[in-house]
């Protein structure tokens, strides 16, 4: 089956769309994401696997439909079946981890030689992710992030903080050096992560991922083998996003990620007019008219304050995960009044404001205010918000960013529409693929690195 | 999507750009030699210059502006900031200012490498920008010479008042010339200043018709990169020489002949471009990377029709020529007129106008740090063009002469998506 | 320890700060229906209130408002212009300023300047005049041209509801504002002899105050407050440096700014907060051409600013001489971020201050600013180096 | 003990590290560090941290707080409930400049999110000074976030920093968007050596322009945590040089500590006169001055 695969190279993770280039109206295959990273051309060809996965999953489902079994049946067995997927990927990343940090180790790769006890605690460590790795990917299982390197990195550095609880003073007499430790782990992902793709390893791992089921649906593994064994074929591909400069695209491939948001927004909601998408490290504020044709647009320069990267550093900062922070906000009782968004002193303001005693989830609540309230500026300086609002970017995730955004709008611009889709992360990406679909006729084709 | 560009052609080296480049030369000289020759020496600002004033003393003109954006063209200013900024001056405020003193500091040279004259007189012609007032009570304190200050009221209401016009010319009278004569020697000879200003007037008919070309399709001239160099005489030394009204004769003739043969614009590598996109922009040019801003909009066929920037040192397109027969009376409505003494409700109506009369596909803020004067409320204005035209407005923000304020990467991702957005409106959502 | 004295002074303060602090201006509303007067706003620097007051209108100091939270204000402006004219757009758009008939906007910027353009285009209904002041000081030349602005607001005034102006009325206007600039003075004479009395936090919010009230009642407020300190034995001499703090004429600093300087060990002597209140040195005569007083008074008895042209003498010799004649041991040059009339002049300031061994320190603000940590480090080692090493 | 030799302590509250010193002093005027130590903080609790490291400070000299005649705070320390005294943060750094080398003129204080440059006198008497601005670009946090990015540990950024060949800067003012700029320069192939000095670069270029504004003239010592970063030591003498800036650069193995020992010190100066004046500092923040 044909394909075409919108990318969008985003500063903090890096988002693929896949389309079915044969259906008349807009079919989205499958969606997949990774963290962005120096390789881009891994960062692009890991996330478009993931797509790929994720669009073999639903074949998976329909298939099952098609053999009869009720749609609630299907879903639950494929989400447990990918699940599983999901640990037989994470174990065999944990795998190339350890292999990678025997390496480090040998090498010296770190300033100063490893001592034993170090070298027993990085053991201690990396058993006790392996022996952890089953939990997270159970149903219902809380996980900081779905990216390899922020599961494995909390875990590790949580570990190694309980091993070397009494050092840190940088100095040998007190056990394992946890800067040593954690330069380890810096060093060795940062080799994993930029490895480059081992391929379409779905059969392998999706087969490892049937075994482990306990009582699995009788024709699943039909079902798996039948989706498995079908070839899916890249037709053409647009890319977008900060990295947009620097994509493995040619040129014509390319399209300014102000106009695939707009498309794709308007593509998901058509009734969109105005669209707000915040993003890693840049807001912008796009109006639209009744074509998805973009008419006018602002979004922040220079300074990336009240970004999607401010949540990040937060979140770090509490050892929390990203997607903990809304709910925890949304328990505040007297929002704090926050000013600065500087995001590199996002830490330093959270710390001086519970040192004064103010509890978290108020200050959280002002942070999250604040930030909207910087997007309501750029919203006006693009010509306000007309009925349907469109909010995208991973922040739209972010349940109290959007409670605070939908008081604030009904409050300027009275009661109108605001849409969100789940996948409104992928926007960007799904803009791209649909001009990439648009291209097809006229373009010559190209495939992704 | 950049655009073909034809093969250099001779003409590309338009004789007039000789010419001006000689005429520039040839005063640097002058100023460098001054002091050996006696002659005296005059600082003042681009708005309000009183160049056939002081010519018609026989008094030199130099203009601090034109020696900061030189010294940003040149890639010293960095340095020259930095000077100032060390010297306690603020990362806030205008860089015109600390380039300047930043320049004086290392021992006042300027753009062709010889040393420029100190001051025999500041002459402040406080118009249109509050920072004059501020930049010549710096220089006070460097140089020890007097200063004229010559107050021009600002048009708040969008016209030039009865008042306004007696309160300049009182000044004039009282005070500006009496502080020529004193550092002249010479006494004030009305006659030589109405010669002067006829031949002003003269040229000021040119400009106007080269400015106004780009009304043609496709434009003959880039009214913004392009236009810088076509008002630099105009607004600084040469306004009422002979050589003004002999530089603007032979420009018009090029222009018409560029018309004639359909040319578009030269751009500093000698070609020609293809008109994709007619822009109106407003606000002031970047110096410190010219080239690679010009560059950004003419790869893409981005031409610029009109620009405000091209009005600071006086808006001749409404009728307004300096009059022989009234020499100090339209001397200070020369001074109100200038474009950033106009308020905001004049200056959203004249880019609408030029939205309009120009035909432009886009109109573009390029909104610098350093200038209060144009930036502060260019939003609204953005706003209230595109309310008015229809059309889609673009915002870019750099500055004048400070490179740390020029982030090329933004600049050129914003400029790309404002030209594809205006081509997918073209387009009407069809594939790029 | 509270006594009667302590619990007023307390209640007066509180009342101020709320009057300060409050964008819907409920003294401006009430104002209105009691005398069912017009009221106009103006910016800083200064204003002729005494001119707005003879003609019936209540003249209400805008000076934008760092407490609200800002939504559409900032679309208004780029991240390098300061904070005044975001909250001022705020608070129009938000129709905290409903009750004034107009806005003045004084010729102190270029910022100011371009907001009097859009004000204009936003509230094309209202009274909206830029008041353009001369740098010119002849009275033949600035003095007739400002004469003309003041006749020509007096006549605007009129269309827009207020009455005529009549000699005798501006005569007991003058007077009005002499009490007014009188007690003023006082206020900050005493807290320059006896700083421990007057807290500068209480003299600012006393101040921003009479911004929004009538002047016959910031006058008694004024007087209460004076009596109230002279009677409040509790407070006592600390070991606080003596400074100067100036660059604060326009954007006003957030209270908390001024506190912390006070926590950090500092007695601000002097300062340029709200000028509008002793705009001119002394009071202004009552016999006479009342008119020809105010633009007199203007051309030649008008305290220094960065925001007018200083014809002759050295900038930055006021300053000087004001540390002298205040015994002020420091200067804190204390100005909003991006405010150019303030910055531009500091180099000139600085180098006076420093030809004459004078310390100094300078910080930015901007009226928004809600850390404090890194001023107060500044000011309290600034008031360190001159407290330790006077002791030791 | 005897009146004349006193025992002091100075704890440094910084953001991302607390320092403790502890400092014996004589009526005659000799100084000496006695113990200093320093601990990272990593989101755990500041008081924890600070009493914490205190403690082992105190134990491991083998001291208990009787010893102690003053315990002064400085840095974000204002809060330490069982200080005697507080002292602002330029105050001690310049008292502790000149303690770990008398004759410099000036310091600059690297922290994580702040760098002042101080100007003093030949009694440690703060003249002048500047502070970076409210954006944290080219701050020691902002260093560290891009070197955990580039797997590289805060030991190995100056050695690797000292090989670059040709150093690439970064052109966004933003450290947010300059960390962009970094993945950027990764993915261009531009090596980490180079990647680290152009950051070493832009910091050091702000850092002699505030020594600069702050009329630094003769000998500086770099104090803080960062000290110790031979790269950024090596840039900051090359933009010293380029910008014919007439002072040299020193750093002290101690230069982490120069908060907590000028505190020390400030305490003993402060326990002197109390004493002198018979006023006791029994009470935990006796002393307000």
């Amino acid at each position: 089956m044909r394909y075409t695969v919108g990318i969008d190279l985003g500063s903090t993770t890096t988002k693929a769309v896949i389309l079915d280039a044969d259906s008349a109206e807009i079919r989205v295959l499958g969606r997949g994401i990774t963290n962005s990273r120096s390789n881009y051309d891994v960062a692009c060809s890991v996330a478009l696997e993931d797509a790929v996965v994720d669009a073999r999953f639903s074949m998976i489902t329909e298939v099952l439909a098609a053999a009869g079994v009720s749609d609630a049946e299907a879903q639950r067995s494929v989400t447990n079946l990918t699940m599983h997927f999901r640990e037989v990927q994470y174990r065999s990343q944990l795998t190339t981890l350890a292999g990678v940090l025997d390496e480090m180790i040998a090498k010296d790769a770190v300033a100063g030689v490893a001592q034993d006890d170090e070298v027993e605690a990085l053991r201690a460590i990396l058993d006790s992710l392996q022996a952890g790795a089953g939990a997270l990917f159970e149903p219902g299982a809380r996980r900081k992030s779905d990216f390899f390197r922020d599961i494995a990195g909390s875990l590790y550095m949580h570990e190694a903080e309980t091993l070397t609880r009494a050092g840190g003073c940088g100095t040998r007499s007190q056990g394992p050096r946890f800067d040593y430790l954690v330069g380890l782990y810096d060093k060795a992902i940062l080799v994993v992560e930029n490895l480059p793709s081992s391929g379409d390893g779905f059969v392998e791992c999706v087969l490892a991922a049937v075994e482990m089921l306990k009582e699995p649906l009788p024709m699943l593994a039909n079902a798996v083998h039948t989706v498995a064994g079908r070839a899916l074929e890249q037709v053409a591909s647009v890319g977008t996003g900060y990295g947009r400069a620097r994509l493995p695209f040619d040129d014509a491939h390319i399209r300014s990620e102000i106009l695939c948001h707009g498309l794709g927004a308007f593509s998901m909601f058509p009734g969109t007019r105005t669209v707000l998408d915040i993003g890693g490290q840049d807001t912008k504020a796009i109006q639209v008219d009744g074509n998805g044709i973009v008419t006018s647009f602002q979004m922040n320069d220079r300074c990336a304050a009240g970004c999607g990267r401010y949540l990040g550093y937060i979140a770090d900062e509490m050892n929390l995960g990203l997607h903990e922070l809304g709910p925890l906000a949304n328990e505040a009782k007297r929002p704090v009044r926050i000013n600065s968004t500087c995001t590199v002193f996002a830490g330093a303001e959270l710390r001086e404001r519970l040192s004064l005693g103010e509890k978290r989830e108020d200050i959280l609540a002002g942070l999250h205010r604040a930030i909207i309230l910087r997007a309501m500026s750029l919203l006006a300086r693009s010509g306000g918000v007309k009925d349907e609002f469109t909010f995208t970017g991973g922040v739209a995730n972010n349940s109290a960013a959007v409670n605070a955004l939908r008081q604030l709008i009904s409050e300027n611009y009275g009661e109108l529409k605001l849409n969100i889709s789940p996948a409104s992360i992928y926007t960007g990406a799904l803009g791209a693929a649909i001009f990439a679909v648009r291209g097809l006729d006229t373009e010559t084709q190209a495939t992704v690195a | 999507m950049s655009t073909s560009k034809q093969a250099t052609v001779d003409s590309a080296k338009d004789r007039s750009q000789d010419r001006q480049k000689q005429m520039i030369a040839g005063h640097f000289d002058r100023l460098a030699e001054l002091e050996d020759r006696g002659e005296k020496c005059v600082y003042t600002f681009v708005p309000g210059n009183l160049t056939e004033l002081m010519l018609s003393f026989g008094v030199a003109p130099v203009l601090p502006e034109i020696n900061a954006l030189q010294s940003g063209m040149r890639g010293l200013s960095r340095d020259y900031i930095m000077r100032a900024e060390k010297d306690g001056h603020s990362e806030d405020v205008c860089t015109y200012v600390k380039c300047d003193i930043g320049m004086m500091r290392a021992g006042n040279v300027g753009p062709t490498g010889k040393r420029l004259p100190n001051p025999d007189l500041l002459l402040l012609s406080y118009t249109g920008c509050f920072t004059f007032l501020k930049w010549f009570e710096l220089l006070r304190e460097e140089y020890d010479c007097p200063v004229a200050m010559l107050h021009v009221p600002y048009q708040a209401d969008g016209r030039i008042t009865d008042e306004m016009r007696t309160y300049v010319v009182d000044q004039l009278k009282k005070k500006i010339i009496p502080a020529l004569e004193r550092i002249s020697g010479r006494a004030y000879d009305e006659d030589r200043l109405r010669e002067l200003l006829t031949r002003s007037a003269r040229a000021e008919d040119d400009l106007v018709h080269v400015l106004e070309s780009a009304k043609n399709k496709p434009s003959p001239i880039d009214a913004y990169f392009g236009g810088v160099y076509y008002i630099g005489p105009i607004f600084s030394a040469f306004r009422g020489t002979e050589d003004a009204v002999e530089y603007y004769r032979e420009l018009r003739e090029e222009i018409d002949e560029r018309v004639r043969l359909g040319q578009g614009p030269i751009i500093p590598s000698g070609q020609h471009v293809d008109e994709r996109y007619r822009l109106v922009v407003e606000g002031p040019p970047n110096w410190t990377s010219f080239r690679e801003f010009w560059e950004m909009f003419s790869d893409e066929g981005a031409v610029v029709v009109a620009s405000t920037y091209t009005k600071v040192g006086g808006v001749y397109e409404d009728g307004f020529r300096h009059d022989p027969d009234r020499p100090l009376e339209s001397l200070a409505e020369y001074c109100l007129g200038c474009y950033t003494n106009l308020n905001l409700p004049s200056r959203v109506e004249k880019l609408a106008g030029y939205v309009r009369d120009y035909e432009a596909d886009g109109f573009l803020i390029n909104s610098v740090k350093s200038c209060n004067s144009f930036s502060a409320g260019q939003l609204m204005i953005l706003r209230e063009v595109e309310n008015q035209t229809g059309c889609p407005g673009g915002f870019i923000e750099s500055d004048l002469v400070d490179p740390r304020y020029f982030s090329a990467a933004n600049i050129k991702n914003r400029l790309e998506s404002y030209f594809q957005m205006i081509e997918q409106k073209r387009t009407q959502g069809g594939s790029l | 320890m509270t006594s009667p004295t302590v619990d007023r002074l307390e209640k007066l303060i509180s009342h101020s700060e709320e009057l300060m602090r409050d964008p819907s201006l409920p003294t401006v509303w009430s104002w209105k229906e009691r005398t069912g007067g017009i009221a106009i706003g103006f910016m800083p620097i200064y204003a002729p209130r005494e001119l707005l007051h003879a003609q019936g209108v209540l003249p209400v100091g805008i000076m934008g408002n760092g407490d609200i939270e800002i939504i559409r204000g900032d679309a208004y402006y780029q991240s390098y212009i300061c904070h005044i004219p975001r909250s001022t757009i705020e608070l129009g758009l938000n129709g905290s300023l409903d009750c004034l008939s107009g806005m003045i906007f004084p010729a102190i910027c270029d910022v100011l300047r371009n907001l009097s353009g859009m004000w204009k285009m936003m509230f094309p209904d209202k009274f909206v005049h830029y008041l353009d002041v001369p740098h010119d000081f002849d009275p033949e030349m600035g003095g007739t041209f400002y004469r003309h602005e003041l006749t020509t607001i007096s006549a605007k005034l009129v269309e827009a509801g207020a009455k005529p102006l009549e000699t005798e009325a501006l005569r007991e206007s003058i007077r009005l504002y002499n009490v007014n600039s009188r007690l003023v003075r006082q206020l900050y004479d005493l807290r320059c002899r006896e700083p421990w009395r007057v807290a500068t936090s209480e003299l600012y919010v006393m101040l921003r105050a009479g911004l929004v009230v009538p002047v016959e009642e910031h006058n008694a407020m004024l007087q209460e407050y004076l009596d109230l300190v002279a009677a409040a034995t509790s407070r006592q001499p600390e070991d606080q440096a003596r400074v100067i703090l100036t660059g604060s004429f326009c954007e006003q600093p957030p209270l908390g700014l001024i506190k912390t300087l006070e926590r950090a060990g500092c007695y601000v002597v002097d300062d340029d907060f709200v000028q509008v209140t002793r705009w001119f040195r002394h009071e202004l005569p009552v016999e006479g051409d009342p008119l020809d007083a105010l633009v007199d008074a203007f051309l030649n008895d008008a305290i220094e600013s960065p925001t007018r042209y200083i014809a002759e003498g050295a900038k930055g010799k006021d300053l000087v001489d004001r540390v002298e004649r205040t015994g002020a041991e420091g200067v804190l040059f204390c100005a909003p971020s991006f405010c150019d009339p303030a910055l531009l002049d500091q180099p000139m300031d600085t180098a006076a201050v420093t030809r004459a061994g004078i310390p100094w320190t300078a910080f930015k603000y901007s009226e928004d600013t809600g850390q404090f940590q890194v001023i107060r480090e500044q000011a309290g080692t600034f008031g360190d180096s001159i407290k330790l090493w006077s002791e030791a | 003990m005897k009146r004349d030799a006193l025992l002091t302590a100075g704890i440094d509250v910084g953001s991302a590290s607390v320092k403790v010193a502890i400092m014996r002093t004589s009526e005659a005027g000799e100084e000496s560090l006695l113990v200093g130590r320093s601990e990272r903080i990593r989101r755990r609790a500041v008081d924890q941290v600070t009493e914490g490291l205190f403690e082992t400070t105190l134990s491991g000299a083998g001291l208990e707080r009787k010893d102690l005649e003053y315990i002064a705070t400085t840095g974000e320390g204002e809060v330490v409930p069982f200080r005697t005294g507080h002292f602002y943060g330029m105050t001690t750094h310049a008292r502790g400049a000149r303690f770990l080398e008398p004759e410099v003129d000036a310091c600059i204080d690297i922290g994580a999110l702040h760098a002042r440059a101080i100007l003093m006198d030949r009694r440690a008497k703060v003249l002048g000074y500047r502070m970076t601005s409210q954006c944290a670009s080219g701050s020691g946090q902002f260093l560290e976030n891009i070197s955990r990015y580039l797997g590289v540990t805060m030991g190995e950024i100056g050695p690797l920093s000292l090989e670059a060949d040709e150093p690439e800067l970064c052109s966004s003012i933003c450290a947010v968007l300059a960390e962009t700029d970094v993945i950027n320069m990764v993915s261009r192939g531009i090596s980490t050596a180079n990647i680290l000095k152009g950051i070493h670069l832009s910091m050091a270029g702000r850092y002699i322009k505030l020594l600069n504004s702050a009329k630094a003239k003769d000998v500086v010592l770099v104090t803080g945590g960062l000290a110790a970063d031979v790269g950024l030591m090596a840039a900051l003498r090359e933009r010293a040089v380029e910008t014919q800036s007439s002072f040299s650069i020193l750093e002290h193995e101690h230069s982490s500590l120069a908060g907590a020992i000028g505190a020390a010190l400030w305490g003993a100066f402060r326990a002197r006169k109390m004493s002198r004046l018979g006023v006791s500092l029994e009470a935990s923040g006796a002393d307000s001055r």
